[in-house]
């Protein structure tokens, strides 16, 4: 009983948050509704029983989205006050819903042989593989050795998206009759931290970096692994970015570029050396292969961090130097 | 009804408000949100499909962590469009600020 | 148990109505803190009912990045636009 | 577990969802975002401090309990800094103005002597005096 009253509150929460998220006549108000439904979202995966996800989304979700989205509103010069509704284009989307329910419906609740009552073999395979894989918790051991191609291509899609934001920055830059410079509009204003807020960092940000240590290492045995450790990495870099108590991460630096490439290349190297020399493409050699997942790991994690950090703030600072 | 089948129909309903409000909208900002809002709708289809086998299927949730992180390069990316594009409207509109466009203001 | 979950997430829609309706920015990002807070409360209260400890180092994480939200809301706002759009924001 | 430590743990449970409940009504009812401000992190830690205690009595285990006291103090520390942060951001937005209060709370600040509350009128003045220094430097 309690859990269905717990489902049903779930689900109204999450629905009226998403709803409201889009539909709310001010975009600060949507902006704020949909971080909450990030920490939401995190409640429902640990109610779910998934905690590597609850892990990501509490790191990602309700930390990394809100910043980003704050700082492209903060671009917008005028608060879009309202949503509009095109009316014309009310009635195709209605339908198009519509249909897209229908199909679903009747794809997931046919009878004998709806979804929820075939049993995926794949389960049962990692159970029956796990042994050999290097670490002891499945989730980790899907990411990093069993499906290691999509760790490994996902590190090149965060390189790309970091690539194409670098792509957009010069937009920045206006072209006056005294040079290049940054538009009135366009330059950060700095304002000092208030002291409480830098004390608190003080103590905030150890703690960060404590903890996506704590998960980096635990990820091998337990939830946790190097996209939560890199998330929570990147928030810590973020914040700290913010309150200008970092030197600027910047891409001219050959730390962070040596960083952010660093974890796919190790990643390819490895991919490759193992096809060449071993069993085949990310076949990772029997003993040694823990050390191996670990090293990838460490490397990812930094690299996971500092891309995402640099995605959150921008490296606006390329520009102002 | 389980409660996997519960928040399969939930994802199912989170990912059809983002489709409504991506189709609908016409805020930029909003757009973007609604994009996040459908992929998270598809990550609780997934999670409820993970609950099927007792221990919960490792292979979908490694699937929808992947997709969060992939999710959020992508957002980034989707954001520093819409201001770019606004910075491109706002140049368009202001042409009398000292920039390269004011040139045609000027009296011969 | 699981009863004070559900209590605990009745209280959230407080948060939720409060982020949803502002009126200031203050209003909402604190709504956005007490639903961080409930969130956290509601995995503790998870974790001693299904027996389950991951769910203590989740709320350790949502509790730390709850306080790193707030202090970058705070500090990117104070930043950014001149206060008079605030004046529009009223509900 | 002894019948005693159960009551105890449920008792102090009960409280610290009382203290969430309240909270929530604060936060829905107050007029303005001082006393909403007031209402939900003083609440919330203490919330937040007898539900961990309680947990802590039925969890038993020392390792589990240092946990649930680290989170608390974690909460407890962001709770009251975001307060702060919170109460000092709406200040420099929209400085309290004279005007706006009752008359007698505006003489009081005037003056520095109040009628009604003298303590409420010295916490505002001071926290005035910083947020207008405050915006001076940066603006």
């Amino acid at each position: 009983m309690a859990e269905l009253v717990l489902d049903i509150t779930l689900a109204v929460l999450l629905l009226s948050m998403a709803w409201g998220a889009l539909h709310a006549p001010i975009i600060n108000n949507g902006i704020g509704l949909f971080v909450a439904f990030g920490i939401v979202l995190a409640l429902t995966w640990a109610r779910l029983g998934a905690p590597d996800l609850a892990l990501a989304e509490a790191a990602i979700g309700a930390g990394l989205t809100g910043v980003l989205l704050l700082h492209a509103a903060r671009a917008i010069p005028v608060p879009t006050a309202t949503t509009v509704m095109r009316p014309l284009q009310m009635m195709p989307s209605i339908l198009l819903i519509l249909l897209v329910l229908g199909l679903l419906t009747v794809i997931t609740s046919s009878g004998p042989d709806s979804v929820f009552q075939q049993t995926p073999p794949l389960p049962d395979l990692v159970e029956e593989r796990i042994a050999d894989s290097g670490v002891e918790h499945p989730v980790t051991a899907v990411l990093m050795n069993f499906r290691a191609w999509d760790t490994l291509l996902e590190l090149f899609v965060l390189l790309l998206a970091l690539f194409g934001v670098r792509q957009l920055f010069p937009g920045q830059r206006v072209i006056t009759r005294t040079g290049t410079q940054l538009s009135a509009a366009d330059k950060p204003v700095k304002v000092q931290p208030w002291p409480p807020l830098m004390a608190w960092m003080g103590v905030l940000a150890p703690l960060l970096v404590l903890t996506g240590g704590y998960l980096l290492w635990h990820g091998s045995t337990a939830p946790g692994g190097a996209f939560q450790a890199g998330a929570i990495l990147a928030a810590a870099a973020a914040v700290l970015h913010l309150i200008q108590n970092l030197p600027a991460l910047r891409w001219s630096l050959w730390p962070v570029r040596a960083l952010i490439c660093g974890g796919a290349l190790l990643f390819l190297v490895v991919a490759i050396s193992t096809a060449w020399l071993g069993a085949g493409w990310l076949h990772y050699p029997q003993p040694g292969n823990k050390l191996l997942i670990v090293t990838i790991e460490v490397i990812a994690t930094l690299s996971i961090a500092v891309t995402l950090a640099l995605l959150v703030t921008g490296d606006s600072d390329d520009f102002t130097r | 009804m389980n409660s996997g089948a519960f928040y399969l129909s939930v994802g199912m309903a989170v990912f059809l408000i983002g489709l409504h409000g991506l189709l609908v909208l016409q805020d930029n900002l909003r757009r973007v949100i609604a994009v996040n809002l459908m992929g998270a709708g598809v990550f609780l289809v997934l999670v409820a499909l993970a609950t099927r086998t007792d221990p919960v299927d490792p292979v979908l949730q490694a699937l929808a962590v992947t997709g969060l992180v992939v999710a959020i390069s992508a957002t980034a990316f989707a954001l520093r469009l819409v201001s770019a594009r606004i910075r491109h409207q706002q140049h368009k509109t202001k042409p009398d600020d000292g920039r390269l466009s004011s040139h045609k203001d000027k009296p011969r | 148990m699981g009863w004070v979950a559900v209590v605990l997430l009745i209280t959230a829609f407080a948060g939720v109505w409060r982020t949803a309706h502002g009126p200031s920015t203050a209003d909402r990002i604190l709504g956005v803190q007490m639903l961080g807070t409930v969130g956290i409360a509601f995995l503790l209260v998870l974790a001693q009912w299904q027996q389950l400890d991951v769910w203590r180092d989740v709320a350790l994480v949502l509790a730390l990045l709850a306080s790193v939200i707030t202090v970058a809301m705070v500090q990117l706002l104070r930043g950014g636009r001149p206060p008079d759009d605030e004046s529009q924001e009223g509900l | 577990m002894s019948n005693l430590a159960t009551a105890l743990s449920w008792i102090l449970i009960a409280a610290g969802i009382g203290f969430f409940l309240t909270g929530a009504l604060g936060l829905l009812r107050f007029p303005d975002i001082f006393t909403r401000l007031h209402a939900v992190t003083k609440t919330d830690t203490a919330g937040m401090g007898l539900l961990a205690a309680g947990l802590a009595i039925q969890a038993a285990d020392l390792l589990d309990t240092l946990l649930l006291l680290f989170i608390w103090f974690l909460v407890m520390g962001s709770t009251s800094i975001s307060c702060q942060l919170l109460a000092r951001y709406s200040l420099e937005r929209d400085p309290i103005d004279e005007f706006s209060l009752p008359n007698e709370q505006a003489d009081s600040i005037k003056t520095g002597i109040s009628k009604t509350g003298s303590k409420s009128a010295q916490q505002i003045k001071p926290t005035r005096e910083n947020a207008t220094q405050g915006r001076g430097d940066h603006g």
